[in-house]
């Protein structure tokens, strides 16, 4: 789409090329920080009012500066490294886990007019990139030098490789339904009024209804694949505080620790951007053509991508903890074959059109 | 059962096993319980549990404390249900010294062991889920705790450490608004509990983390003595509140909740989600107890005057025991006819409870296990005393 | 069943090995035994149809000044049947047969009867130290133990 | 068929649930903020700090006869009580509060709130209701020894002087005593 390189041309024509990759790579960054300081707040005061607490309310008006304070918090805090550790790769382990999160939001359109790259196999660049994760945890469980986050390690790696599986089904679905891997054309696919969303069975008219059952719950599993992937509760048994103190990261602290934290949010807001993007329309309004000028689709999108984190937290606080075999079980016995029927549903969706 | 036996004879297999130390410092072993762990992979092959970390030499602080002395020491033993562990040991020293109570302290006694019945297991199935992984009922259960321990503190002074009850009588007598805050409370819980278990205890992600999980067979449950919701879960009949009715208990109508064979909601006798589901049942049986008892309770009568200065009790020995919410919690006062007991050997419930832990863990996975710890209840100021 | 019936049965039965029935001025009644036929008199205690002791509520060790004692409480779920039984060893060498293979709840109450008393439990499968610490000295429950002044250096 | 049971049950259950935490996301909280709101006033009944309380202990010189029944009656020995006798022509002529005769002055009153554990069988055992719980509880020390507290109003001056009187007159008695001895 010749709108997706809009800013960086924009700052290409005035400068160097060079000069506009590195400001649109810069973009995302400015974007994570101040987004994991909301998220992290919003968590905090929604899980609170859950609990009939007030949660923050020291910090600032209503709490509000409590994320800086957290962050100001960890900076400060001694960087230890515990004698037992692998200290290359236990250095090395908060940074990879970041990129892996940065990395995806190069792929992901904040508006028709703004993607930092619009990749052609965009969807599949975005999943592979996620689960550089996977290394990052393992490369910090195992180089702590501690059982506890030996054993967090092990159950993240079994995790998050399985629960690719299912997701990638949902993408394939929805790739085949698009007929493209490319991330713009799969939300132009879907514009239009709300019910050309692809959760709703994407453009067709009323002869598709046979197949939105499928897609919904398509969408369903997506999205617990996705908190799976993200390790979120009910999923979290890769920290599983109950059980392994703090998993993977239990011997972290200051600094390293806070990147963790960074991108466990990062995680949160790529894995409910591509649930917006592949279901939801990405940055397309919901109402046709009304309210659809650059600005308003990044409203939309980050709107979406906002109500998608909220059921996050939602699920989060309400649900207790799976076990790590009912995990296997929930990914291998019920979500791979029922994606894999929806998946042949959405693939014969494409044919019948 | 099969699936344990299956469990094991696949941990047979010769592999790399991995001791670790969960505890003393680990968020879920209810204080400072250390259990030496050996897994394969991620099951459990061994544990061996060390205790003592909390122990403050209680029966030896008795051997140099008069009769009533030794009523705050029993508050500090399993110190979320204080008032329950106060009662034993006055009924101990009052059958020793044959004082006969007036009936207003009696049933003033089963009111306030009722409502640190419903603060414990309220505290109970509260950790109970959040080793589960549920933070949030966790919070509205000790929010409606808080409850609770107000009307026990208007009553006594105490927050959590009561000393309420004495030798002979209570130490202050009630407040007038006693039973209208009482009233409020037990309608407040009975809402929770409902919420709760909406949001907990019938959840299905919560069923199968602890249905069949833990099974304490009958024979095993009897044979290590266990008692209180852990006994009542593997289907024993064994309540004192209804087996011994000691004090007013009789006069109440109330069921002992047990699990018998064939009735089980979820999972089977004996397991961990049984366990939990007879602490939840019996807040039920305790508001109803509660809702009898502040119907009989007398005005008049002043609760304080039978208290001796100082307690004459002859030579002699006595055991006696109540049903603490943990189960059931003895007294063993051996007496030389002086002013301190010659001996004071308390029977904690956690203490025999915990016993069994090793036998019922083998074979589970290592997130088992911990769900298994808190659905026995174990506070470590009783295990350690 | 009273106390002096329990006595009356399992002298019939037992001979020798039941030795009195006390009763003290105030509280409960209990039966004093022989300390070596133990397991014996517990065997028979929770096998005996009548009796069905099947749930020991608790074993406390004693200081009685000159010998040690050892307290069994008793219960029985089936018949709702109560007693106590006492044990008396000597001060020097305390021993006594284990009773944890008829009720398993003994085990811990051995460990810590030993720990406090220094009962030595014949046969017991682990019998170590279980409050105190693993390395700790004495037993300090009787009445003779003199609390120590420091721990590893710490002071107590 | 309980495969199908089983999912349908588990999205069932969680929506519950996720029902509930919905409906308390917008029910009233109950934290309360403590230093911005007074626990002994403010807050609900349910909350306040009840009258009963058994807080910080506070004692009353002027009523305290000395009798240290407080002291045998701690649990952990935390009050440390010492007492001079008053001579029966002490040019004070002290007396208690309620008009009688005070029999011993109040030298030293010292309660350890760092032992102290509230029990509350202290203030049980006084005779003259000297000894009283408050409901305060919020007097938290950067240093230990702050928590000892001293209730006796004597200065060491005072206590030495009433120690000489007695000892001055201990020792009129045994002279008068041997006096009579020898007349005898």
């Amino acid at each position: 789409m010749e709108t997706t390189y809009y800013i960086y041309n924009l700052i290409a024509n005035s400068t160097t090329e060079l000069i506009a990759a590195v400001i649109v790579a810069i973009i995302p960054l400015l974007f994570i920080l101040p987004y994991a300081l909301v998220a992290i707040y919003g968590e905090l005061k929604i899980s609170a009012f859950m609990q009939d607490k007030l949660g923050p309310m020291r910090t600032g008006p209503y709490g509000l500066l409590q994320p800086i304070a957290e962050v100001f918090k960890l900076l400060q805090k001694e960087d230890i490294t515990p004698d037992a550790a692998d200290k290359p790769l236990f250095n090395i382990a908060p940074v990879l886990i970041f990129v892996g999160s940065y990395a995806a939001f190069a792929v992901i359109p904040f508006s028709s007019y703004f993607a930092p790259s619009g990749l052609n196999v965009g969807i599949f660049f975005a999943m592979a990139i996620s689960s550089l994760a996977v290394i990052a945890i393992m490369m910090g469980g195992w180089s702590s030098g501690n059982k506890f986050a030996l054993l967090g390690a092990f159950r993240s790696v079994a995790q998050i490789v399985s629960y690719e599986i299912p997701a990638a089904m949902a993408v394939l679905g929805i790739a085949a339904m698009a007929n493209t891997l490319n991330i713009n054309t799969i939300i132009e696919s879907q514009s239009g009024w709300f019910w050309n969303w692809f959760l709703f069975g994407g453009q067709g008219g009323i002869e598709k209804i046979w197949v939105i059952p499928f897609t919904v719950v398509m969408c369903v599993i997506y999205f617990i694949s996705s908190l799976a992937e993200c390790n979120r509760t009910p999923f979290d048994l890769v920290e599983g505080e109950s059980e392994l103190v703090a998993g993977y990261a239990t011997e972290y602290s200051g600094m390293k620790y806070a990147m963790f934290y960074l991108a466990e949010y990062a995680n949160m807001f790529v894995a409910a951007a591509l649930i917006t993007i592949l279901f939801l329309g990405g940055w397309s309004s919901p109402l046709g053509d009304i309210l659809n000028g650059p600005i308003w689709q990044l409203a939309w999108f980050v709107i979406k991508t906002m109500s998608i984190v909220f059921l996050q937290i939602w699920v989060r606080w309400t649900l207790p903890r799976i076990r790590v075999d009912q995990l296997m079980f929930v990914c291998w016995k019920v979500f791979l074959p029922i994606s894999f029927v929806c998946f042949l549903a959405m693939a014969l969706a494409r044919m019948v059109q | 059962m099969n699936e344990t036996k299956k469990i094991i004879e696949y941990s047979q297999i010769d592999s790399d096993r991995m001791r670790i130390n969960v505890g003393p410092q680990h968020p879920s072993t209810h204080g400072v319980f250390r259990a030496e762990v050996e897994i394969d992979g991620e099951i459990v092959t061994e544990l061996v549990p060390h205790i003592g970390y909390l122990h403050r030499c209680f029966e030896k602080h008795c051997e140099k404390r008069n009769f009533h002395q030794i009523v705050p020491y029993t508050d500090r033993l399993d110190y979320v249900s204080s008032m329950n562990n106060e009662w034993p040991y006055i009924m101990a020293v009052e059958k020793l010294a044959g004082i006969e109570v007036s009936e207003k302290v009696e049933i003033l006694r089963v009111i306030c062991a009722e409502l640190n019945r419903i603060a414990n297991h309220e505290l109970c199935v509260a950790t109970f889920g959040l080793d589960c992984g549920a933070f949030t009922p966790f919070l509205w259960l000790f929010r409606d705790r808080e409850f609770a321990l107000a009307i026990l503190e208007k009553l006594s002074g105490g927050r959590l450490l009561y000393n309420y009850f004495a030798v002979g009588g209570m130490q202050k007598d009630i407040y007038p608004e006693l039973k209208k805050d009482i009233k409020a409370f037990v309608k407040r819980v009975r809402e929770t509990v409902v919420e709760v278990n909406n949001v907990l205890t019938y959840n299905k992600i919560f069923v199968n983390r602890t249905a069949n999980v833990g099974i304490l067979p009958k024979d095993v449950a009897l044979s290590y003595a266990c008692s209180g919701p852990v006994a009542r879960a593997s289907g024993i009949d064994y309540d004192l509140r209804k087996n011994e009715p000691y004090s007013v208990y009789n006069r109440f109508d109330f069921k002992t909740s047990v699990i018998r064979e064939g009735e089980e909601r979820h999972g089977c006798v004996g397991d961990s989600w049984n366990r939990n589901w007879v602490r939840v049942l019996e807040m039920e049986e305790s508001c109803k107890i509660l809702e009898q008892a502040i119907e009989i309770l007398p005005e008049e009568g002043d609760v304080t005057a039978g208290i001796p200065k100082k307690v004459k009790v002859p030579k002699g020995e006595v055991y006696a025991h109540a049903e603490s919410p943990k189960g059931e919690m003895g007294y063993y006062v051996v007496s030389n006819g002086k002013d301190i007991p010659e001996r004071c050997r308390c029977r904690s419930a956690s203490f025999v409870n915990l016993a069994c832990l090793p036998d019922i863990v083998r074979g589970t996975m290592f997130a088992d296990m911990i769900v298994i710890l808190a659905s026995i209840d174990i506070v470590l100021g009783d295990v350690d005393r | 069943m009273t106390t002096k019936e329990i006595f009356d049965t399992m002298k019939q039965y037992l001979g020798n090995d039941v030795i009195e029935v006390v009763t003290p001025d105030a509280g409960d009644e209990y039966i004093v035994v022989n300390a070596e036929k133990i397991l014996d008199v517990a065997q028979f205690c929770r096998d005996f149809d009548e009796f069905a002791f099947d749930y020991l509520t608790l074993l406390s060790g004693i200081d009685c000044g000159e010998t040690l004692g050892v307290v069994y409480h008793l219960f029985s779920t089936k018949n709702h049947n109560k007693v106590v039984l006492k044990a008396f060893v000597p001060r020097e060498n305390p021993t006594l047969h284990t009773v944890e293979r008829i009720w398993r709840a003994a085990d811990w109450h051995e460990r810590e009867t030993y720990d406090m008393f220094g009962i030595v439990f014949q046969e017991h499968h682990n019998l170590i130290r279980i409050l105190c610490p693993y390395d700790w000295e004495g037993y300090p429950l009787r009445k003779d133990y003199v609390a120590p002044t420091e721990y590893h250096g710490m002071p107590v | 068929m309980s495969y199908i049971k089983n999912i349908t049950d588990g999205f069932g259950t969680a929506a519950t649930g996720m029902k509930f935490t919905l409906k308390h996301l917008f029910s009233p909280n109950v934290t309360v903020q403590y230093p911005n709101t007074n626990p002994y006033t403010e807050i609900s009944a349910v909350d306040k700090i009840p009258d009963r309380a058994r807080n910080r202990l506070l004692l009353d010189p002027d009523i305290c006869n000395g009798c240290t029944s407080c002291a045998r009656a701690c649990p952990v020995d935390c009050i440390e009580i010492d007492t001079v006798k008053v001579i029966a022509n002490d040019p004070d002529q002290p007396t208690l509060s309620d008009g009688t005769k005070r029999r011993l002055w109040l030298a030293k009153y010292d309660i350890n709130f760092a032992q102290c554990c509230f029990c509350g069988l202290c203030a049980a055992a006084c005779p003259t209701e000297a000894l009283k719980h408050t409901t305060v509880f919020d007097y938290c020390t950067y240093d230990v020894n702050d928590l000892l507290y001293h209730f006796s109003t004597m200065t060491p001056e005072q206590i030495a002087e009433k120690k000489k009187l007695l000892a001055d007159e201990v020792k009129a008695k045994a002279a008068a005593a041997a006096a009579a001895k020898s007349e005898n």
